[in-house]
């Protein structure tokens, strides 16, 4: 596979390791009332769609950045690629 | 020469070639293939079935060859399985034929043939059953000696191969008529142009048959086209290449044959390379293959695809027999007809299963009829013809060339499992529409039959792929060349045949398959499975869709109705040396040497493999027989003074920012919001999951600068999920990693001299007395005479302890220096064993306990895990299976007496039953303490905290062994810490 | 000055050249290496005043620089490798973060590493056989990261020709694989 | 028809006129008491045990292309029982005992052949680990022995003692294990089921549940709705996929995993070989093919197909484990789909619906567990209560922190 690094272009997949579903970024609130179903669903019920697919992918052997990349999982199609820290700072992580 | 041996062709009359097959010595022409020098010979007989051990002959002259399968090569080279078609021809070359019991003519398990009735598709399901016992001990040797095809060496393989990666605009797979035109089509425009060719020669077809282009020969026409490709920086032609697999986006693997055509690879040299292209774009220029035509004894040696007698006499000069007969259901077949009579070989007769057949000049053509059987043991002698009006006529032949119309070589079109459809033109599958991505297909691959065609649908290929990732090509002129519409009929095998073979490599025939519908076995998959159709070394490339026919007759469906042919990668079976390239023996993975390694080895010392690290074990002594002696005496010598070890290999993550504090507090566990500068604390990290991950510790080098420590093992994995939390998690946090392991070169110096040797090299600025740099202290210091040194005051062996880190460059020197100045308080240098020991005698968890799946809690930490702060793992922590009363805890154990305590063991109550229902724990450490003169070991075991004085027992069925041991605390030694802090 | 001796990556007193066909790898321990991180929000300040205190122009993704006395190339978002001759700059780490200041942090990398320079006509041949980069239309002032026999390497081109940098742990196994692949494509 | 030698012989010499389907090819009724989804090997062999063990009468099986052409039809045909852990070493033993009495219960042969199962060690920690899995096994009623360097050398000469990266330092070697044919594993179970009258129903793909008051009432198919009383979903590598249609998340994540066939060979290895330090397996067919495969590919997917990365990873580590492949030829690759669980434990359980029962995250180790799997869920069907051998994998063990995690390696499925 290739994947399309935001700011270095096409490169091997296996320069990457992969973590699974974007949903990792949207940790919860720790002292949230429901706090340990949250993290249980977080944790543990991840989406694993048939079709398009938000993943993390990390770029071990390149720049070190987490990336989100939308991926067809039957296709493996890739449709868009984007800094997973632009995606966490946008979903307002961090705030 | 004999008779076999035509003249002209692209052989090199000039140039004879000895080589032996099966002890006989031949000769060939450089240009031969190993199964064109066979046919020159008169050999046609080149091997035996997979089943049935029916003499075969070479049946194509590409990479489909199902039956010319040879082992190649001899001793640790031999190869088995290779395909005579596809081995080019060397002087000296020897080949055997494979799966035999004794000689290829007369071969014992031709015995098979004999009882051929009782070998149905699928008949091993239903019986050997009885009795239960003999199926391991009778049946199933019986048959996997019978099975199996040719048989390795199993030396291990001299050859060296390499890997490769190659970039392009435009891929192009297959140098015949399409792929020519492609490449010069792009080639002129100036992409970046990959022409890969399975064969050695360029050209396809145009080098096989007859025809013109314009006014030049085939050949001659792909000579010029060459040249002009050769003279362009921007096109790689790769001749001997087999682009074997699609992969996603664009990827592709190949395979180069760097020195198959000679008898050993230069020196250095690879045998192969495998090449992973990046292409924008794919056009598959593969050809097509012939089909053959099922019918009674069709697989007879001589029996073989017209195409491919065709090609043998144009472009090897050989010719399987002085007298050929066709056998047809189309057009083309009068090619091959016409080709050999002007080559000068008889064709007694053209049966052409058409009523329409067209005439040909000078040569009978029998319309209308159809094969009905041949003859010949070891060999065709005759055929028997059945004519249009029911009568039936031999006619002597050494050979028959059978064309049953062209398949679309679809390999690659369907690497990704797109599915085929239905071309009723051609009556075969042509790629559909879901290619992979970026591919597409032109030529004959394409159901582009004609050289005309082919050469347009290049060109035009090359432009339309071209124009789709922006460049501009012109198609441009193209060469006149014949452009004949196909005529073919829908004739598949001859009915009534008893055995019409349809798989040759497999043994299949169309009896199994109408066997297979019978009992159910319908969809395409299960008649695959059941009668192993398409299963073979071949893929079934000539075989897969007359299965289908037969099928789609029996089912009364059409053929695409039925099912289609779809391939999997690798197109032709890739050499695994090629797959592994250099990632073997000792380079299998990069090996990672300590900063002392130079002068461990010096030493003596045993290395230990740690990951990737080599590592010192332990450094014996002259006179140490046993390596417990080593051991022991590095414990000792620690202990009661100072010993050195390298300890470079744990993980170093330098943390900076005005938020590093805060963002380690998130990482760890335990609270680091409060570290002052100059100190190191031990932290505990957990996963996500609540599960105790790594431990290690941090430093604070600054307020806003910390230096990380973590386990050898998880170095890499730390430090990326530590990057996973800066930029996903807590992306608002000042702070910013980077990975120092390998920058410094770190020793801890441990033993009650270890301050006072310490002194004699850092520079005397720097004050390490007790009250200046307390136990868990830390600094930026000088050594030996101003090199910058990192020192920190932590104990892994539980003596007063430093671990002392300088730039790697000068590892070597500062254990040197060590070595010298430690002369006086008999510094030992101590191995990983030593190490292991001291931190079993303290309790000190590893990998052994933090095994990913302990609990805080279990490792005795659970009070570390704070619940004022959010950090990883904290809240799944808490479940309540993890809190459990009778929660595993890690205690110490020695034995009740002698005895040596396994690591493994489990542990069982000190009286009752041995069995998984009253386990209640595992031994995770153990070593022998020469402090305490006794076998000890960490355990986990249930409720274990509370259960302290307790005798157990330590059972280890496995090497038949049962101790008595009692439960105490895990610090064994000094548990006050007193050491430490001296 | 310290008396203690530094060996190379490949482990002896001086660093190894061998020329094989019509490439020549040399290693080379004579540089010095830090890293140079942006704090956050300050890569303005950052670049502003690597430009005016070392008058390095930071380059962008996939790219290398010259100035001066210092090299530098793109590591990641707002991080960069800078380096320079050991023997005038063994301190270079401290040299940096003293020009740069507070507004990035500056990490000592020069150990970290091996690098082995590649020269002549074969080096884009050699490292087809290597690494998935695409060599072949690298220019001098590209940088880049990638995977080189199972090992994270920065290849980066120069008009000297090649430099190839790795785990210096690995130095040894990484000039095994440069070694071979040479003899391959000589 | 009762399947014998003397059958064959009789049969070959007339003609092989008499042979009849395996199975019948059924087509659905209106209703059942029991509708299994899947027609791979734990759904066939659930029916078989379901008809055969616990007295199921009105039982469906649901396939919807044909049945065995998931994973039972695609993996390495091994099968073993060196588990580690108390949740699940019970239930593999369970199986393997299932195993050595199939073809006698089916009256099919799926060659099953134990061959052995060689698990190398490379390391001390490594070897610990082995003692304490040996252990284990032992304690739970199955075979292990440990192997020393030499004992190893003596089964398998040809390994690379002498110039390997990794040295081998022994292994544990359990000789009960071994390999089985498995497309005959479905077949087997599909004619036993049928002769015992279950409908086997193929090209009937589930698209949704009618769910009434939180009890299931039937599914919707694209060959029509039918009624159950019971419905189990049994159809690994889709089960995200099925039971989202019941409106349920799991905790699975489907992955492809690669297998690779060489071309046919005369015997060259007698048994099953695991490397210590990579990824690879191997083991040799009857029909002379070495099978083998390593790890997943390591991101979703539903592709049934895989990449060169881990291609060329799998051969790597074995041709550095066994030099003489250099010159084996890789003749074709496949992929199949596996659920990948949180902690690489499977679920045979009950679901939040009254009345749908679910079977899944086999990982890459469903193979094995066939026989087992397909009682167990019988069991829970019938019985409504877990069978003992399977009492750990309930679906909400993460919930209540009681993880079956063989590897240690948490909630990362790529690394189970």
């Amino acid at each position: 596979m290739i994947i399309n690094h935001p700011l270095l272009g096409p490169r091997d997949a296996a320069e990457f390791v992969y973590l699974g579903d974007a949903g990792l970024i949207d940790r919860p609130d720790w002292q949230a009332d429901d706090a340990a179903q949250a993290f249980h669903d977080y944790m543990y019920l991840r989406d694993n769609p048939a079709g398009l697919h938000r993943e993390l992918w990390f770029h071990e052997q390149g720049d070190r950045s987490w990336l989100v990349v939308t991926r067809n999982t039957v296709t493996h199609e890739i449709t868009n690629v984007e800094l997973a820290r632009d995606v966490a700072i946008a979903q307002g992580r961090g705030q | 020469m004999s008779i076999n041996r035509l003249t002209g062709g692209l052989i090199d009359h000039a140039s004879p070639l000895q080589f032996t097959f099966d002890g006989k010595t031949f000769e060939g022409r450089k240009g031969d293939t190993l199964a064109s020098a066979l046919l020159a010979n008169d050999v046609r007989l080149m091997g035996r079935s997979f089943k049935y051990h029916r003499p075969r002959g070479v049946l194509s002259a590409g990479s489909e060859e199902p039956n010319a399968l040879v082992e190649l090569r001899s001793g640790a080279r031999r190869e088995p399985n290779t395909r005579a078609t596809t081995v080019e021809l060397f002087d000296g070359l020897t080949a055997d034929s494979q799966n035999r019991l004794g000689s290829l003519k007369f071969d014992a398990l031709g015995v098979n043939d004999v009882f051929h009735r009782f070998f149905a598709a699928g008949f091993y399901y239903k019986t050997f059953m009885w009795p239960k016992a003999f199926w391991e001990k009778l049946y199933e040797p019986m048959i996997r000696h019978a099975a199996g095809l040719g048989s390795i060496s199993l030396q291990d393989d001299p050859d060296v191969y390499d890997k490769g990666f190659l970039h392009c605009d435009l891929l192009v797979v297959g140098a015949g008529p399409a792929g020519l035109a492609a490449a010069l089509t792009a080639g002129r425009a100036g992409a970046r142009v990959i022409l890969a060719e399975e064969d050695f020669l360029l050209g396809g077809r145009l080098i096989a048959d007859t025809g013109t282009l314009t006014d030049m020969s085939g050949a001659d026409w792909v000579g010029t086209a060459q040249a002009e490709l050769a003279t362009m920086d921007n096109v790689r032609i790769m001749p001997r290449t087999t682009v074997v697999g699609a992969y996603d986006h664009g990827v592709y693997g190949a395979v180069e044959r760097i020195s198959d055509h000679l008898a050993v690879p230069e020196d250095g040299k690879p045998r192969q390379v495998f090449w992973r292209i990046y292409s924008k774009r794919a056009l598959v220029c593969a050809g097509a293959i012939e089909r053959p035509i099922a019918f009674e004894n069709n697989d007879r040696p001589g029996v073989m695809l017209a195409g491919a007698v065709r090609a043998y006499a144009n472009r090897w000069a050989a010719t399987p027999a002085p007298s050929v007969v066709v056998f047809t259901n189309n057009d083309d077949g009068h090619r091959t007809a016409a080709d050999l009579v002007a080559k000068g070989v008889s064709v007694p007769t053209i049966v052409d299963t058409r009523d329409t057949a067209p005439d040909m000049q000078g040569t009978e053509v029998l319309a209308g009829a159809q094969i009905a059987d041949t003859k010949g043991r070891l060999g065709v002698k005759s055929v028997t013809v059945k004519l249009i009006n029911g009568q039936t006529r031999v006619i002597p032949c050494g050979a028959v060339a059978v064309s049953g119309g062209w398949n679309p070589n679809l390999g690659l079109t369907c690497h990704q499992r797109g599915r085929p459809v239905w071309s009723e033109k051609i009556l075969s599958f042509v790629p559909g529409g879901d290619l992979p991505q970026g591919q597409s297909v032109a030529g004959a691959a394409n159901g582009e039959t004609s050289t005309h065609s082919a050469l347009a649908s290049g060109a035009q290929g090359a432009v339309d792929a071209l124009e789709s990732i922006g460049l501009t090509a012109q198609a441009g002129d193209l060469p006149a060349a014949e452009d004949r519409p196909v005529s073919v009929s829908p004739f598949w095998y001859v009915q009534g045949a008893k055995r019409a073979w349809v798989d040759f490599q497999n043994d299949v025939t169309v009896k199994d398959i109408k066997l297979s519908h019978q009992e159910g076995f319908r969809s395409v998959e299960h008649l695959k499975r059941y009668t192993t159709l398409g299963m073979a070394t071949d893929q079934g490339k000539t075989a897969n869709l007359t299965g289908l026919a037969v099928m789609a007759e029996l089912t009364g469906k059409t053929i695409p109705e039925t099912g289609t042919t779809i391939f999997r990668p690798p197109y032709t079976p890739v050499a695994m040396g090629a797959l592994a390239g250099r990632s073997v023996g000792k380079a299998f993975h990069p090996t990672r040497l300590t900063p002392s390694h130079h002068w461990a080895a010096e030493q003596g010392a045993e290395f230990v493999e740690v990951g990737n690290w080599l590592r010192a074990q332990y450094f014996p002594r002259p006179g140490e027989t046993h390596w417990r002696q080593a051991v022991d005496r590095e414990v000792l010598a620690t202990r009661s003074s100072v010993g050195v070890c390298d300890v470079t290999t744990l993980g170093k993550i330098d943390v900076q920012g005005a938020d590093a504090a805060a963002f380690l507090n998130k990482i760890y566990a335990n609270g680091f919001a409060k570290l002052a500068v100059g100190k190191v604390r031990y932290g505990l990290m957990l996963r996500e999951d609540g599960i105790a991950y790594d431990d290690g510790t941090a430093a604070r080098l600054a307020e806003d600068h910390f230096v990380v420590t973590t386990t050898t093992a998880n170095a890499v994995p730390v430090y990326r999920n530590m990057e996973f939390a800066r930029q996903c998690l807590w992306p608002d946090l000042d702070v910013q990693l980077i990975s120092t392991t390998e920058a410094w070169a770190q020793y801890a110096v441990a033993g009650p001299n270890a301050r006072k040797l310490l002194q004699k090299i850092v520079d005397p600025e720097f004050d390490i007395t007790n009250d200046a740099f307390p136990f868990m202290a830390c600094g930026e210091i000088t050594v030996g005479g101003g090199l910058r040194a990192r020192l920190f005051r932590i104990s892994f062996s539980g003596e007063l302890a430093f671990e002392i880190a300088v730039p790697t460059r000068y590892g070597d020197a500062l254990i040197r220096r060590l070595m010298d100045e430690g002369q006086e308080f008999d510094l030992t240098p101590y191995g990983t064993e030593a190490l292991g020991v001291m931190r079993i005698e303290k309790g000190h968890a590893t990998g052994a306990e933090l095994n990913g799946t302990t609990t805080a809690l279990n490792l005795g930490m659970g009070r570390m895990v704070s619940k004022k702060k959010d950090c990883i793992g904290n809240t799944l922590s808490e479940r309540d299976g993890l809190n459990t009363a009778d929660a595993l805890a890690l205690v110490g154990l020695k034995p009740k007496g002698d005895g040596q305590i396994m690591t493994g063991s489990h542990l069982m109550a000190a009286s009752g039953p041995v069995d998984a229902a009253h386990d209640q724990g595992y031994v995770t450490s153990a070593a022998y303490s020469p402090i305490l003169e006794s076998s000890i070991g960490l355990a986990f075991v249930k409720n274990g905290s509370n259960r302290l004085g307790e005798t157990m027992r330590a059972v280890n069925p496995l090497e038949g062994g049962e101790l008595l041991v009692e439960l105490v605390s895990a610090h064994f030694v000094d548990p006050e810490g007193g050491r430490l802090r001296d | 000055m310290t008396d203690l001796k530094p060996i190379t990556p490949l482990g002896a007193g001086a660093a190894r050249i061998h020329t094989i066909g019509q490439v020549t790898i040399s290693e080379n321990p004579d540089r010095s290496m830090a890293s140079l991180t942006t704090r956050k929000g300050k890569a303005d300040a950052v670049r502003l005043v690597a430009k005016t205190a070392l008058g390095l122009d930071l380059p962008g993704p996939g790219q290398s620089t010259i100035s001066g006395d210092f090299t530098a190339w793109w590591t990641g978002p707002d991080q960069w490798m800078i380096d320079a001759d050991h023997a005038q700059y063994e301190l270079l780490a401290a040299h940096i973060a003293q020009a740069i200041g507070p507004v990035a942090s500056v990490t000592e990398q020069t150990d970290g590493w091996c690098r082995f320079d590649l020269t002549g006509s074969g080096s884009v041949a050699l490292l087809e056989r290597l690494c998935p980069a695409d060599v072949p239309t690298m220019q001098p002032g590209q940088a880049t990261r990638t995977l080189l026999h199972h090992l994270g390497c920065f290849v980066i081109c120069s008009t000297a020709g090649f430099s190839v940098l790795g785990p210096r742990s690995s130095a040894g196994s990484l000039h095994h694989a440069l070694i071979e692949a040479a003899h391959s494509v000589a | 028809m009762r399947y014998s030698g003397f059958r064959v012989i009789k049969e070959a010499l007339t003609g092989h006129k008499g042979w009849t389907p395996a199975w019948r090819d059924a087509s659905p009724q209106a209703d059942y008491d029991y509708v299994i989804i899947g027609g791979g090997g734990h759904g066939l062999a659930a029916a078989y045990y379901l008809a055969a063990q616990f007295g199921g009468k009105r039982i469906a099986v649901l396939e919807k292309g044909w049945i065995g052409g998931g994973n039972v039809g695609r993996n390495t045909t091994i099968i073993r029982s060196n588990y580690m852990l108390d949740g699940n070493e019970p239930f593999y033993e369970f199986s393997l005992k299932l195993w050595e009495g199939l073809e006698q219960e089916l009256n099919y042969n799926a060659m099953v052949s134990q061959r052995g199962i060689l698990n190398l060690v490379h390391s001390d920690a490594q070897r610990d680990g082995a003692r304490r899995r040996g252990n284990a096994m032992i304690l739970n009623g199955s075979d292990a022995e440990l192997l020393d360097t030499e004992g190893v050398r003596k089964l398998y000469p040809f390994l690379n003692f002498d110039n390997a990266r990794f040295p081998i330092k022994g292994g544990l070697l359990h000789r009960r294990g071994g390999t089985v044919r498995h497309d005959a594993v479905a077949w087997g179970y599909a004619r036993g089921a049928d002769q015992l009258g279950v409908d086997i129903i193929q090209n009937c793909e589930v698209t949704g549940f009618r769910i009434e008051n939180g009890k299931v009432k039937g599914v919707e198919t694209s060959r029509g709705y039918i009624g159950a009383k019971k419905v189990a979903s049994s159809v690994a590598g889709s089960s995200s996929r099925v039971m989202s249609l019941a409106g349920l998340r799991l905790p699975i994540e489907s992955h492809v995993l690669q297998a690779f066939v060489s071309e046919g060979l005369k015997p060259t290895i007698p048994g099953v070989i695991t490397f210590g330090a990579g990824h690879f397996y191997c083991s040799q067919s009857d029909k002379g093919g070495l099978v083998f495969g390593g790890d997943i590919d390591g991101y979703n997917s539903y592709a049934q197909r895989g990449n060169l990365p881990v291609v060329e990873d799998v051969v790597e580590s074995g041709v550095a484990l066994i030099p003489a492949l250099g010159r084996v030829r890789l003749l074709r690759g496949w992929g199949g789909i596996m659920d990948m669980s949180m902690d690489g434990t499977p679920f045979i359980d009950r679901t939040p619906i009254d009345g749908l029962y679910f079977n899944g995250g086999w990982c890459y180790g469903g193979f094995k567990a066939t026989p087992a799997a397909g009682w167990c869920l019988a069991h829970l069907l019938a019985t409504d209560t877990p069978h003992e051998t399977a009492t750990a994998y309930r679906l909400d063990r993460f919930r209540t922190g009681h993880i079956v995690d063989e590897k240690g390696q948490g909630a990362q499925p790529n690394l189970h």
